[in-house]
């Protein structure tokens, strides 16, 4: 075994970091930007930074980091981790969760040639930016479930229906869907297709969702009489549930847990030596944070050591998530109790500490294990695909 | 033992049941959370109507001289409700301090006004160091030609901007031992050099920084005797403390509620979520957690309301329902998934509330180590 | 609501412990007595002792305060509970958890009158010692499931199969055992009865198992032939579930976890005291255990106040136990905790402290959530009967 | 990074698997922890045989110089297969000690001999105060004519009943900081004035009591420099806990498969309880404490073996596998049942390991508070 990292893994760490220093607009430093919550902060401003820092990354390459050298990448998940890592822990904005982190392994998997070449480039440069319908209101852990219709008419496919929770719907410039072709099908699963959807096709409507955070990231999505063009279906029709499921593994591997967690441990720990003595109950249980997150950043390394020597992580992918994420959630509550009654203040109070960013932040963490496949899901594939137990 | 409440407590709960779920609805609820003053003065005049603000005022001060525990039953209820207002500050903060340690005379002239809804109080307690104990208490009343000038800063103080008399803790004597010297101040709050600004918090409960500078009171203003108000305020502090517990434990069994109806309706994978294993060891911890802060709260309650030692039982009613609240609540996120995590979803008024609770009148640590202490270790 | 007890409640207290104090033989008060395990213990000496204090307690009454008056009782179970509580704070023998805690109400509830006539005394007097055979190796929390037949034959039913984990079987006078007298049953519940069994009937065989405390409580009992005389039939034939399921309820409220829990508790709270300071997570674990012990005592007092007015308490009841055992299971864990490295130290050895007990109570609190219902099943009693949740 | 294994650690794993399952049946495990001697002298010279007592020895000395990974791999499969005896003592306690401060010519002289099994070692530590900072050691040693006289009682020493020497950690000077004047000494456990006995424990290791009544020392017997032990027990004592660690995340392993099997093949309901809902997500939380586990006390290991500080990571792996050893200790029993908690099954056996693993090299709280210290707070 090796916990190393390479002289060059190294520098690009560095690189990354002395990027982020120089780029970052000192108004945003302790401000409201997080690596989730871009599409939806209180401020238009912050997804124009988003876009203007997306294309800036994509100028050094980084957004492509893990793609065959074909496609202009480094074919380095490793790179594209310490990339995500740092971002992450410095709340950098910039990286699109849904286009890098789940399109691009789509189509460079299930994609044809022609797709690929008109939507790769536009991730790669931080160009277009992405949305993913795939849950709706009673189809989230039973996704083969959905009923969103997509009709074949002449070179099209008419979408009617309607998603929910989809993460920057009203900011993206592209989305990809997907929509049940064979209602007939068994298993359900088999009858569903994969679609890119320009955002500005005719017939979409959107009405945005506030969260708990006080965010509108979400949004609930209408299809009314959507035409996709023939050449948008990827994958085959009634293929589309093994375009998704194809890279799942990767997909889970993608969320940078330690770097938020960390980071938001960081400031706990900033702060408990500014008014230490605290509590010996939540100096002990920082402790315990501070491996968690150890063991949350050598698990995530493990998933990723696997993708670069071409092993595909099943469990291991689905552990970074739901630990990272519910180690996250177990900081984001740890942070408040540390700063006690003042962890109640939010944004705008002159006495909040941490930018009055704690409380929200402990919010927002609540959908951690719920997005994109709920922690359920994931300790079910542990279970089973893991150790084997019976389905 | 007996663990029912009497006929009276259980028509007071079905009334207060009743009453909010009119004249509380959580679109209230949500949109007071943005108003200024927070609560319509037309539900304050309804609570005075029907008895509530004077409850456990006695009948010769206006009021219905009911027990302390009835208040709990009471307050259970409107932690179901998240009542949005300034009950808590005036019936309990305010209310029970008076009743503890006001003389005849500002008895006479306070309570009834409070029972009929024409008195606002709060208590100004903590400060920036946001301690409950006597050592946090570093305002300053020096005397000055027979009356009291207050230099200081109070934090975290509920409704103030609201409240006609704010009852200010100010150390009036140093004498080494944090617990001698603390004087109970009547105090108007339209006193020059009051100063007071409203903070941002997540429930968008109004609690706020009052500064007190060279703010004069006169002499016949304090609570009870002169540098003895420490030990007037524990004893309103475990009241309080035990009121803020029954207001979580009101949350908590509205959230199991809650969690209960969407587990049995909610359908995936062919089956109500209700049906699977893991949902019901979820639910039925939920119960147990619930089950144990309610009966805590409750002997803790009793204790009080028979006059009997409750020091102990405070201390473990709150460092549960502390935990437990938002453990409670937290859970109750995971069963009902994004749905719950949306804004306008009743559940996060709840989980924003365990948060704020937990920290009130001393968090599980702060009441974990007392009970540590109690037991010699 | 009043959390007091009477004047006389008080004074039944205070006369049992008065009672303990006077009997209770000194070589024994610091040694292996515990609730659970007087006829596991490794000595001989003590099941003796657990028939001469059963005797005591027998002419004292109080082995039978929760029956109807006419059959010798006082109708209350909240002096059997008082009783129940002192003897397991005090570690005392003599209560028969079968006899006094499962027979009697059984027979009381499902019992014709010359079974009550002929089996009450004996228990009420201390002198009839009785087992359970209920659980077998492959049902446990489906005893439904159980394979031991019964087949009618004259006067009598003889029994083959076997059973398991039956505490107390090489000692007990008096077993009571639920076979299968109709295999055609369905569901399979409707096919089982409910008999008293001699234990010095012909054909039985038992085998110790010894617990993991090194314990032997538990048997493995085979049925050759075994023939029981039908006036041994309790509540009819195929009714035997009923005479079972009718008494859990009761049966869930009979173990005294505060007692037993806060007894260990206090031993380490004393031991603590001694060896101060402790580490401040351990002090905070000790008062977090203060707490769950009081809420296991008000937990318990709930479904006893229920009894006695009337009520079935069937979620209350669960909770008493899965709530109760598991909280002792964290206090003998953390008892073993305070004591560091003597934690590992067993009877006879000079360097134990708690009389080297600390560990084996540990080791034996293991047991407390698999027997008499597992934890699982108490839970999923309180979901589904407690909250009304779908089976 | 690389999160595999060498082929030659692959190889040593599966000729360590293979080995123990022929060499260490349960049967033995059980009878051992009742025999007094507590291990078979055949099972040792086989251990010798196979190279793995000199596994980290230089080859200079008669051994394989293997690095200290490879022994973490070898320890992890010896806790998976509850091997008893005194390699740990000997190989660990003893062997490390030696090779970090030992004279060229105490290893020539000592290490051949332990690698051919002819030599057992031991590390005579901790007192009753049980505690393993420097405070702890008390037993005192003064000088007179050109030996040491030592003094005091050493307790939960491992295996000190059958060691041939003793590495007894002894106060040389009083200088008012703990950490200074520690001399390491190897007494030869025959020396007169040495009084051993065996403890009685709840796994039935081999722990000792050891009085030192005046028992005299030559010089040339002390371990490194005079006074300046302690910095070398900091060394040895890390690398103590991570092989600690390994032996545990071996023993968890071994658990959760156990637990796998049993949930595959029992059936209840008609269902095997393995496609339950609950038993997967605990079975599936018993992988993520062991995956962790087993990446903390990897990382340490690595660091140790290269060279690197490791501080840190060692207080982690030793916090978190003492937690989480147990934890899924005690989840497997309750999955296990009744079958589980018979004493002939295997399952006591890591139960019992687990709570004695714990403590050893200072248990989660000793450990956490070292974290805390380091991060400042």
């Amino acid at each position: 075994m090796d916990f190393a990292f390479t002289p060059e893994e190294e520098a690009f760490r560095k690189e990354v970091r002395e990027f982020v220093d120089r780029e970052f607009p000192p108004k945003w430093r302790e401000h409201a930007l997080d690596f989730f919550s871009n599409a939806g902060g209180p401020y238009d401003e912050q997804w124009s930074l988003h876009r203007a820092m997306a294309k800036k990354l994509g100028a050094k390459g980084w957004l492509s980091l893990a793609w065959p050298k074909e496609y202009g990448g480094r074919n380095s998940m490793l790179l594209q981790h310490i990339l995500a890592e740092e971002l992450s822990y410095y709340r950098f904005p910039g990286l699109d969760p849904f286009g890098v982190g789940m399109l691009a392994p789509m189509l460079l998997k299930s994609g044809n040639e022609e797709q690929k070449k008109r939507h790769l480039p536009g991730i790669a440069k931080g160009e277009t930016m992405w949305c993913e319908f795939l849950s709706e209101r009673d189809a989230g852990s039973d996704l083969a479930s959905l009923q969103t219709r997509a009709v074949e008419d002449g070179d099209y496919f008419v979408i009617n229906g309607q998603k929910c929770w989809t993460t920057a719907a009203h900011r993206a410039d592209w989305g990809f869907i997907i929509a049940r072709t064979d209602p007939e099908a068994v298993p359900n699963y088999r009858g569903l297709s994969f679609f890119l959807l320009d955002m500005k096709t005719p017939g979409i409507s959107i009405i945005p969702i506030a969260n708990m955070a006080g965010e509108s990231e979400f949004n609930e999505v209408f299809f009314d009489n959507v035409r996709v063009p023939k050449e948008n279906l990827v994958g085959g029709k009634n293929r589309g549930w093994f375009v998704v499921m194809g890279v799942l593994d990767f997909e889970r591997s993608c969320i940078p847990a330690y770097g938020i967690a960390r980071r938001n441990l960081d400031d706990a720990l900033e702060y408990a030596r500014k008014t230490k003595p605290i509590a010996s109950a939540l100096r002990n249980r920082l402790a315990e944070l501070i491996v968690e997150c150890e063991i949350t950043r050598l698990v995530h390394y493990r998933a990723i050591w696997m993708l670069d020597k071409g092993l595909i992580p099943n469990y291991e992918a689905a552990m970074t998530k739901v630990y990272g994420l519910e180690v996250n959630q177990r900081v984001t509550a740890t942070v408040c109790q540390v700063l006690g009654h003042y962890g109640v203040l939010t944004e705008g109070s002159k006495w909040a500490p941490l930018d009055g960013q704690a409380p929200s932040r402990y919010l927002r963490s609540i959908g951690n294990t719920l997005e994109a496949g709920s922690s359920e899901v994931d300790r079910i594939v542990i279970a089973q695909r893991g150790l084997g137990l019976p389905r | 033992m007996d663990f029912s409440l009497t006929e009276e407590q259980e028509m007071l709960r079905k009334a207060a049941r009743d009453f909010l779920a009119t004249e509380c609805p959580k679109k209230l609820v949500r949109e007071m959370a943005k108003d200024e003053r927070g609560y319509p003065l037309e539900l304050w005049q309804k609570l005075s109507e029907v008895g509530w603000l004077g409850l456990i005022i006695p009948e010769e001060y206006g009021g219905s001289g009911a027990s302390f525990f009835d208040l709990v039953v009471l307050l259970e209820e409107m932690g179901r409700a998240c009542l949005p207002g300034p009950f808590f500050s005036t019936v309990v903060l305010g209310g029970v301090t008076i009743l503890e340690t006001g003389s005849d005379e500002q008895k006479q002239e306070l309570l009834p006004k409070l029972a009929q809804g024409k008195l606002l109080l709060t208590l100004a307690l903590t400060e920036p160091s946001a301690r409950y104990s006597a050592d946090g208490i570093q305002t300053k009343a020096v005397q000055e030609n027979g009356s009291f000038l207050i230099q200081g800063t109070k934090l975290f103080v509920p409704d103030a901007h609201v409240s006609d008399y704010l009852i200010c803790a100010a150390r009036t004597k140093e004498t080494g031992i944090p617990e001698e010297g603390v004087t109970l101040f009547l105090v108007d709050a339209k006193s020059p050099g009051i100063n007071c600004t409203l903070l941002e918090t997540v429930v968008g409960d109004k609690q706020c920084e009052v500064t007190f500078d060279n703010v004069k009171v006169p002499r016949q203003n304090i609570l009870g005797k002169l540098n003895e108000g420490w030990s007037v305020l524990e004893k309103v502090l475990e009241k309080a403390t035990v009121a803020q517990c029954a207001e979580m434990v009101g949350g908590a069994k509205q959230v199991l509620e809650m969690t209960v109806d969407y587990a049995k309706q909610r359908v995936v994978f062919g089956h109500p979520i209700g049906s699977f294993e893991a949902i019901q060891f979820n639910c039925a911890d939920m119960l147990i957690d619930i089950d144990g802060c309610s009966f805590i709260t409750y002997e803790a309650a009793w204790r009080l309301s028979e006059g009997l030692p409750a020091t102990q039982e405070v201390a473990m009613a709150k460092a549960w329902a502390s935990e437990k609240f938002r453990r409670v609540a937290t859970i109750s996120h995971q069963i009902h998934g994004a749905i719950g995590f949306c804004e306008d979803h009743d559940l996060p008024l709840y989980f924003k509330r365990a948060k704020t609770w937990e920290v009130n009148f001393g968090d599980a640590n702060f009441h974990l180590d007392k009970i540590a202490t109690m037991a010699g270790i």
